[in-house]
C-alpha cells in the first residue's frame, strides 16, 4: 500500500525508482509472509490451531461500534506466501514486459496498489475491512485491465469487468449488512464472540430466512454471490474473457493467482457460516458439507467449470482460452470447496495459482515474441524459436491438464473428484467435473499444438524472450511439478496444516481401493484428452486459412462455443434492454408524472399570485386607499379651521365659551 | 344717581357701537376715546377715583394715540376699498349676540345672589399706595417688569429693519 | 329697578358684546386690537363695579385688580399694534382675511 | 425754627382770602341744594374769565417782549402802550371768514380745537391759586391734571388729521410725538415732588412747601433735586406746550403753520388761546410743584395775599418762556427726540433716585453733598457724552418709501 502511494507521486521517467520499490516493498511482504508462515508452522507443530487477531475500534457510533482487525491463521499464513510469491515474481517479469512502455511508472503503481489490497483481503479479520480490501482489488483490476486506455475495447472490458464485479458486490454487502445486525459484530475471530464462532453461529442458525435456509446459510448465500462476481462463476463470468484487453503482466496476477482466488478465499474464510446450516456439523470436517449453502455453491462451480470448458474448446486467442480454463478451474475450485471442504478447494487453488500464472507468463512471452500477436493460428513452430518457453509451457499445460503423478495439478484435482465421489448427497457434479477434466486436457493440447507445433504462421520470425522474462518461468515451472507433494493422500501434510491436525506419513491411504480407481479413472480421462487433441491438431499442423479441425467436423457445435454461447448477447438482450426499457420508463415517468406534477404545482403557483393580484388590488388596495383618502379628506376639513384667519379662531373660542356656559348654568339649574 | 349712571352708560355703550360701525378708521378711534372717557366717569362714578384717573391717562393719553399712530402707519385712513365688515360678519354678530345673552343671562340670575352694600368706600390715593408696596408688591414688580419687556418688545417688533442688502 | 350692580354688570356685559361684536365683524386688524381693548375695559368696569358693591371695599381687591389689568391692557395695546404694524410693513395690507400665510 | 408764619393783619389776611369771601357772599343767595353746584360754577365762571383775560394780556406781553429782545418796539397803536392789541386780534379773528378745506372731515375739524380748549380748562380745576383757593381738591390731584393733560395730544392729532392736509398731518405727528416723549419726563419729574410731600393732592404740596427757615422758603427749588427736577419739568413743559425751542411742529419756515394751517377765524383763535392756557396751566403747576405754589418767598412777605404770589410767578414763568422763544434757535425734530430719550429722562429717572436717597437720609449737610455731587457728576458724564458725540456727520438723505 505505502509502495503504491509513493509510486504514485513519482513523475513518469522515474522507471527505475518505481519499479525497484515496487519489488523491493512486495519482497519485503514475502520475507514478512514467510516469518508469519514460521510462526503458524510452529504453532502446528505444537499441535494446536495458531489464531492470533489484532482488532480496534475504527468507528464509534451510538453504542455500537465498528471493530477492524487482522488475523493470523494457517489459511492466511498459505495464502499471504502464495500472493506474495506470485506477486513478486509476475513484478520481475512485468519489468520486462512493460520495459518500452511510456506508463511505466503508473503501471507499477496499480500493481503495487493490487498486492496491498490483496493481502489485505487474505489478512483481515473484519468482513468489513476484507470488504474494503475487496472494493480496492475491483478498482484496481478496472485501472490495470483499463490500462491501455486509448483502446476502446481495453475501457470496455475495463468498464465490463468493474460493473459485473460490482454487481455481485451488492449481494455481498447485504450479506454483510444482514450478518452485522445479526450478529452485531463483522470480527470472524474475536475472543467468542466473533461472527464465525459457534455462539454466533448457534444464533445464526436458529433463525429461518425461508426457502428452508437457514439465516447463516442464507448471508453465506449472499456472500458466494460477491464471490462469484469477483471469481467469475457462471452467471458474472462474462468480464474475465474481456479482461485480456489489458497487459499480459496484468491478466496472469488477475486471472491466474489473486483476484480470482479471492473469491475462493472469500467462502473459505466464511465456510463456517456456510458450514452452520449442515445438520451434521463439525469444523473443518471432510465431507460431511451438506448444508443448503454449501450444495449451491458446488453445482454452481460444477456447472461453470464444464461451461467454461466447453467455451475454451473453440477459442482462437492464446489469452482468452487461458481465461476461460481459468473459469473452469475456478468451478472446480468452488465445487472442491462445497464437497470437500476448505482443504481441498484450498490446495487446488494454490497449484492452479502456480500452474496458471505459469501458462500466462509463457503466454506473454509468446506474444512478447510474436510482436504482439495474440491469434493462434497466426503463429505455430515456435518450438523451434522459443525453446525454453516451450519447454516450461509444456509442464504448465500437463499440470493444468492434471498429468498423473507427477504434476500438482493431478493431485489437487484429484482430491475435488475424491470429495465429490465421496459426497453423499449429490451424485451430479462429479461426473461433470469428469467430464470438465477431459475437456480441459483437450482444449489445453490444442492450444499447444497450434503454438508451438507446426511450422510459423505469422508474418515475421518470433524470438526468444529475454532472461528477466524466462526466469520466472523456469521457476513457477518447478513448483508447478512439486507442489503436488504436500497434498498427496499419501501424505496430507497441506489438509493437516490448514485443519492443524499433526499430518503422519501414510502409504496405505494411496493405495486404499476406493483411491485407486479415482486415480486410475482421472488419468484414463486425461490420456483420452491429450490423444483426442493430439489426433485432431498434433500430426498435421492446421493451415491458417482453413476453419478450425473440430469446426470441419462439429461445425453446429463449433459456431456457439466460439461465440461464448452467446451469454453476452443474451445479456445484452436481457440485462441491458432491461435497463435501456427501465431508463425509458423512468424518462417518461420524469417527464410525464414529475413534469406533470411540477406543472401542476406551477399552475398552483400561478393561481395562487393571480388570487394574490386580485386580493391586492381591490381589498388592500381599495381598503387601504379608501382609508388614507378618508383620513386626507378629514384632515383637510381640519385643516380648513387652521386657516390663520384670527377672527376664525375668535368666533370659535366664543362659540366655545358660549355653550360652556350654557352647558354649566343648564346642569347646575336646582 | 340712577340718571347719570344712565347717561354716562349711554354715552360708553354709544361710543363702543360707533367703534364697530363707523366706515373711517380713525372716526373709530375717537369713538373708542369717547368709550374710554365714558368708562373712565363710570369708574369716578364707582367712586374708584385713582382707577378713572389712571384709565384716563393710560388710555385715553397713551393707547388712543398708539391706535391713531398705528392706523395712520398702516394706511388704514383711506377707505378701504372693499368694504369694512368682514365677509362673515353676520356670524359675528350672532355670536356677540349670543355671548351678551348668555352673560345677561348669568348675571340676572346671580345678582340677586351677591349681598349688596352701598356704603362708599372712601379710597384715598395713599391707601392705595400702601397696598400697592403691601399687599401686592409681588405683582407690581411683575408689572413692572411685563411693561418693560412689553416696551422693549413692542420697539424692537415694530422697528424698521435695516433695507437687506437686495 | 335692577339694583346698581346689576345694571354696571349688564352695561359691562353689552360692552363686551359690542368688543366681541367689534373683533369679529370688523376687517381691520387695528379695529380687532380696539375690540379687544373694549373687552379688557368691559372686564374693568366689571371688577370695579364688584368692588364697588362688593362685601369688603376696604380690601381693594378689586380696584388693585383693574389698575393692573388696565397696566397690562396698555402693554398688551402697545405689543398688539406693534406686531400690526411690522405685518403692514411685511404685507402692505391690515386686511385680517389677507393676513392667513404662515410664511416668513 | 421752621414756622409758616401767618399774616395776622385781619386786613391782608381779608385780602388774601377776598375772592373766598366774595364766592361764599355770592352762593349766599341760593337755596341751599344748590349752593354746591353753585360755588363750582362760580369757581368756573372766574377761571374761565381770568385765564382768558391773562392770554390777552401775554399775547400783547409777548409780542413786546420779543420786540424788546429783537430791538424793536412791538405793537403800541392800539392803545397806549399797545395793550389793547388783543381785543384788536380778537376782533380780527371773530370776524374773519371761517374756511373749512373741502374734503376736510368736518365734524373732527370743528370738534379739535374744542377738545383742546375743554381739557385744557378741565386742568385748571385742580391748581391752588391761593390759600383756600382751589377749585376742586381732589386726593389724586395731579393725576388729574396729567389725565388731562394727555387729552391735549388727541385733539392736536384730530386737528392735524381733520384738515386732509399733509403739511398738517405731518406737524400733527410731529407735535404728539413730542408732546408724548415729554410727557414722560413731565410726569417722572413731578413724581419726586410727590415722593417727598407723599400727597397727589396739590394743595398738600403746597403747604408741604409753606414753611420757613429763617428767612427762606421751603420751596422744593432750593433742593438739589428740587433744582434738577424743575430744570427737567421746565424743558418738558416747553416742548409739551410747543413754545420757543421745540415749537417745531409749528415751524412757520417749513410746516407752515403746522397743525393748524387749516384753522382760520375763530377756530384759530381757539388754537391760540388753548395753546396759551396750556402755558398758564403747566406753568402753574410747575409753581405750585417746585416754586412753592401761593406761598410767599421770604418769611417776612408773608402779609402779602397768597394769589398774588400765584399769579407772580405764573408770569414770571411766562416771561421765562416768552425770553426763550425770543434767544433760542429751534432744534431739529431728531435733536428734539435724541435730546428727550437720551438725555431729559435718563437725568429724570436718576433724580429719582436721588430723591429716594434724599428722603432716607435724614436731616442733616450730608444728604446735601451726596445728591449734589451725584446730580452734578450726571450732568456732567452725561452732558459730555450725549453731545460731544453728536459731530455732524455727512448729510444723508433719506427719501420717503
Amino acid at each position: 500500500m505505502v509502495a503504491s502511494g509513493i509510486i504514485a507521486l513519482l513523475k513518469q521517467p522515474q522507471r527505475k525508482l518505481a519499479s525497484t520499490l515496487a519489488i523491493g516493498s512486495l519482497g519485503f511482504s514475502l520475507l514478512l509472509s514467510f516469518i508469519a508462515f514460521a510462526h503458524v508452522l510452529r504453532g502446528w507443530a505444537h499441535g494446536s490451531v495458531v489464531r492470533e487477531t489484532v482488532s480496534f475500534t475504527w468507528l464509534q457510533f451510538g453504542h455500537s461500534a465498528v471493530d477492524l482487525g487482522w488475523v493470523l491463521d494457517p489459511l492466511a499464513a498459505v495464502m499471504l506466501v502464495m500472493v506474495s510469491f506470485v506477486g513478486l515474481l509476475i513484478f520481475i517479469y512485468s519489468v520486462g514486459y512493460m520495459a518500452h512502455d511510456e506508463n511505466f511508472t503508473r503501471f507499477f503503481c496499480f500493481l503495487s496498489l493490487f498486492a496491498g489490497a490483496m493481502l489485505g483481503v487474505v489478512i483481515s479479520n473484519s468482513l468489513l475491512l476484507l470488504f474494503m480490501c475487496w472494493e480496492i482489488v475491483g478498482l484496481t483490476s478496472y485501472l490495470l485491465i483499463g490500462f491501455w486506455y486509448q483502446k476502446p475495447a481495453a475501457a470496455a472490458a475495463a468498464k465490463k469487468a468493474f460493473i459485473t464485479t460490482r454487481f455481485g458486490d451488492i449481494f455481498f454487502f447485504l450479506g454483510i449488512v444482514w450478518l452485522f445486525s445479526q450478529t452485531g459484530t463483522l470480527l470472524f475471530y474475536n475472543h467468542g464472540i466473533g461472527s464465525l464462532e459457534p455462539l454466533s453461529l448457534a444464533v445464526l442458525v436458529t433463525q429461518h430466512a425461508g426457502l428452508g435456509l437457514s439465516a447463516a446459510g442464507a448471508i453465506g448465500l449472499l456472500i458466494f454471490a460477491g464471490a462469484v462476481g469477483k471469481s467469475g462463476q457462471l452467471p458474472l463470468h462474462v468480464w474475465l474473457p474481456d479482461a485480456m484487453e489489458g497487459p499480459t503482466p496484468v491478466s496472469a496476477l488477475i486471472h491466474a493467482a489473486t483476484m480470482v482466488a479471492a473469491g475462493v478465499f472469500l467462502v473459505a474464510r466464511v465456510y463456517p457460516l456456510m458450514a452452520a446450516g449442515a445438520p451434521i456439523m463439525s469444523i473443518g470436517a471432510q465431507p460431511g458439507g451438506t448444508s443448503v449453502a454449501l450444495t449451491v455453491v458446488t453445482w454452481v462451480g460444477a456447472a461453470t467449470a464444464v461451461f467454461a470448458a466447453l467455451i475454451a474448446v473453440a477459442q482462437n486467442d492464446i489469452k482468452r482460452i487461458l481465461a476461460y480454463s481459468t473459469v473452469s478451474q475456478l468451478g472446480y475450485m468452488m465445487a472442491g470447496l462445497g464437497l470437500g471442504g476448505v482443504a481441498v478447494g484450498m490446495f487446488h487453488l494454490i497449484t492452479h495459482a502456480f500452474f496458471k500464472a505459469l501458462l500466462f507468463l509463457g503466454a506473454g512471452s509468446v506474444i512478447h515474441g510474436c510482436h504482439e500477436e495474440q491469434d493462434i493460428r497466426r503463429m505455430g513452430g515456435l518450438k523451434v524459436d522459443m525453446p525454453l518457453t516451450f519447454i516450461t509451457y509444456a509442464i504448465g499445460m500437463l499440470a493444468l491438464c492434471g498429468f498423473p503423478i507427477f504434476f500438482s495439478g493431478f493431485w489437487s484435482k484429484d482430491g475435488i473428484l475424491e470429495a465429490a465421489q465421496h459426497s453423499s448427497v449429490i451424485k451430479g457434479p462429479f461426473y461433470l467435473l469428469v467430464f470438465g477434466a477431459l475437456l480441459t486436457a483437450f482444449y489445453m493440447t490444442r492450444q499447444v499444438c497450434y503454438v508451438f507445433l507446426g511450422y510459423w504462421r505469422g508474418p515475421k520470425p518470433a524470438y526468444e524472450s529475454p532472461m528477466v522474462m524466462t526466469l520466472p518461468l523456469v521457476i513457477l515451472a518447478f513448483f508447478a511439478m512439486a507442489l503436488g507433494l504436500i497434498g498427496t493422500p499419501a501424505w496430507p501434510w497441506f489438509h493437516a496444516f490448514l485443519e492443524g491436525r499433526a499430518a503422519e506419513f501414510s502409504v496405505h491411504s494411496l493405495i486404499e481401493p476406493g483411491f485407486l480407481l479415482l486415480m486410475a479413472t482421472s488419468s484414463l480421462v486425461v490420456f483420452l484428452g491429450l490423444g483426442f487433441g493430439w489426433r485432431l491438431y498434433g500430426e498435421k499442423s492446421p493451415k491458417p486459412e482453413q476453419p478450425d479441425a473440430l469446426e470441419k467436423s462439429v461445425p453446429w457445435l463449433w459456431a456457439p462455443l466460439r461465440d461464448r454461447l452467446y451469454v453476452d448477447e443474451f445479456y445484452g438482450v436481457t440485462v441491458i434492454a432491461f435497463y435501456a426499457w427501465w431508463g425509458r420508463v423512468a424518462d417518461w415517468i420524469d417527464r410525464r408524472v414529475w413534469g406533470g406534477i411540477v406543472a401542476l404545482v406551477a399552475w398552483i403557483f400561478a393561481l395562487w399570485a393571480q388570487l394574490n393580484r386580485l386580493l391586492d388590488i381591490n381589498w388592500v388596495d381599495g381598503g387601504f386607499d379608501k382609508t388614507c383618502e378618508e383620513l386626507s379628506e378629514g384632515g383637510g376639513l381640519l385643516a380648513s379651521l387652521q386657516s390663520g384667519r384670527v377672527q376664525n379662531y375668535l368666533r370659535i373660542l366664543a362659540v366655545a365659551v358660549v355653550a360652556l356656559a350654557v352647558i354649566l348654568f343648564w346642569s347646575s339649574r336646582p | 344717581m340712577n340718571a347719570v349712571f344712565y347717561i354716562l352708560a349711554a354715552l360708553t355703550l354709544a361710543g363702543g357701537l360707533a367703534t364697530v360701525l363707523l366706515k373711517q378708521l380713525v372716526h373709530c378711534a375717537l369713538a373708542v376715546t369717547v368709550a374710554f372717557a365714558g368708562l373712565a366717569l363710570l369708574f369716578l362714578q364707582l367712586d374708584a377715583q385713582f382707577a378713572g384717573f389712571a384709565q384716563i391717562l393710560v388710555y385715553i393719553g397713551a393707547v388712543a394715540i398708539l391706535i391713531v399712530f398705528a392706523i395712520l402707519l398702516t394706511r388704514g385712513s383711506e377707505l378701504p376699498k372693499d368694504g369694512v365688515f368682514s365677509k362673515t360678519w353676520f356670524l359675528g354678530l350672532v355670536i356677540a349676540a349670543a355671548v351678551f345673552a348668555v352673560l345677561g343671562w348669568a348675571v340676572l340670575a346671580s345678582v340677586s345672589a351677591v349681598p349688596q352694600q352701598n356704603a362708599v368706600p372712601s379710597v384715598t390715593v395713599r391707601d392705595i399706595g400702601i397696598a400697592l408696596v403691601g399687599r401686592y408688591v409681588l405683582p407690581l414688580e411683575i408689572v413692572a417688569l411685563l411693561l418693560t419687556a412689553a416696551t422693549i418688545g413692542a420697539v424692537i417688533v415694530a422697528m424698521h429693519e435695516k433695507e437687506r442688502p437686495r | 329697578m335692577t339694583t346698581p350692580l346689576a345694571g354696571y354688570l349688564l352695561v359691562a356685559a353689552l360692552l363686551f358684546a359690542i368688543g366681541l361684536g367689534g373683533a369679529l365683524v370688523r376687517r381691520n386688524a387695528i379695529l380687532v386690537l380696539i375690540g379687544i381693548e373694549l373687552m379688557l375695559n368691559a372686564a374693568n368696569l366689571n371688577l370695579i363695579a364688584f368692588w364697588r358693591f362688593g362685601p369688603h371695599p376696604e380690601a381693594l381687591t378689586g380696584m388693585m385688580f383693574a389698575i393692573f389689568s388696565i397696566a397690562v391692557a396698555a402693554a398688551e395695546a402697545a405689543v398688539g399694534l406693534g406686531l400690526v404694524i411690522a405685518i403692514y410693513r411685511h404685507t402692505n395690507t391690515a386686511e385680517l382675511d389677507k393676513i392667513d400665510r404662515m410664511k416668513g | 425754627m421752621i414756622a409758616t408764619p401767618e399774616a395776622t393783619n385781619p386786613f391782608f389776611v381779608n385780602l388774601d382770602q377776598i375772592f373766598v369771601f366774595l364766592s361764599n357772599w355770592l352762593v349766599g343767595f341760593l337755596p341751599a341744594v344748590l349752593r354746591p353746584v353753585a360755588g363750582v360754577v362760580l369757581g368756573v365762571v372766574a377761571i374761565v374769565c381770568v385765564f382768558p383775560g391773562l392770554f390777552a394780556l401775554t399775547t400783547v406781553f409777548e409780542r413786546k417782549g420779543l420786540g424788546r429782545i429783537q430791538n424793536r418796539i412791538g405793537p403800541n397803536r392800539v392803545g397806549p402802550y399797545g395793550l389793547f392789541q388783543p381785543v384788536a386780534d380778537g376782533i380780527k379773528s371773530l370776524t374773519k371768514e371761517d374756511i373749512v378745506p373741502l374734503r376736510a372731515n368736518a365734524v373732527v375739524h370743528f370738534l379739535a380745537p374744542l377738545v383742546l380748549v375743554v381739557t385744557v380748562f378741565m386742568g385748571f380745576a385742580v391748581l391752588p391759586m391761593g390759600r383756600n383757593m382751589v377749585l376742586v381738591d381732589m386726593d389724586a390731584g395731579l393725576l388729574f391734571f396729567f389725565a388731562m393733560g394727555a387729552a391735549t395730544e388727541l385733539s392736536v392729532f384730530m386737528a392735524g388729521w381733520s384738515s386732509r392736509n399733509k403739511y398738517s398731518l405731518l406737524g400733527a405727528m410731529r407735535a404728539v410725538a413730542q408732546m408724548i416723549s415729554y410727557e414722560v419726563v413731565l410726569l417722572l419729574s413731578s413724581v419726586a415732588v410727590v415722593m417727598i410731600t407723599g400727597s397727589l393732592s396739590l394743595p398738600k404740596i403746597v403747604a408741604a412747601q409753606n414753611q420757613y427757615t429763617g428767612v427762606f422758603p421751603h420751596w422744593y427749588i432750593f433742593t438739589p433735586w428740587g433744582l434738577a427736577g424743575f430744570l427737567m419739568y421746565a424743558i418738558a413743559a416747553t416742548a409739551e406746550t410747543n413754545r420757543s425751542p421745540f415749537d417745531l411742529p409749528e415751524g412757520e419756515s417749513e410746516l407752515v403753520a403746522g397743525y393748524h394751517t387749516e384753522y382760520s377765524g375763530f377756530k384759530f383763535a381757539l388754537f391760540f388761546l388753548g395753546e396759551y392756557l396750556a402755558m398758564f396751566s403747566i406753568s402753574g403747576l410747575g409753581t405750585t410743584l417746585f416754586l412753592g405754589g401761593w406761598s410767599a418767598p421770604f418769611s417776612f412777605l408773608v402779609w402779602v395775599p397768597s394769589w398774588f404770589w400765584f399769579f407772580g410767578k405764573v408770569m414770571l414763568s411766562i416771561f421765562v418762556f416768552i425770553w426763550m422763544r425770543g434767544t433760542l434757535p429751534r432744534l431739529r425734530q431728531d435733536q428734539l427726540m435724541n435730546f428727550a430719550w437720551k438725555f431729559v429722562l435718563p437725568f429724570t429717572l436718576l433724580n429719582l433716585l436721588v430723591t429716594a436717597l434724599w428722603r432716607f437720609m435724614g436731616e442733616g449737610w450730608a444728604r446735601w453733598m451726596v445728591c449734589t455731587v451725584i446730580l452734578v457728576a450726571a450732568y456732567v458724564v452725561m452732558g459730555r457724552v450725549e453731545m460731544r458725540s453728536e459731530h455732524f456727520g455727512r448729510r444723508s438723505y433719506r427719501y420717503a418709501e
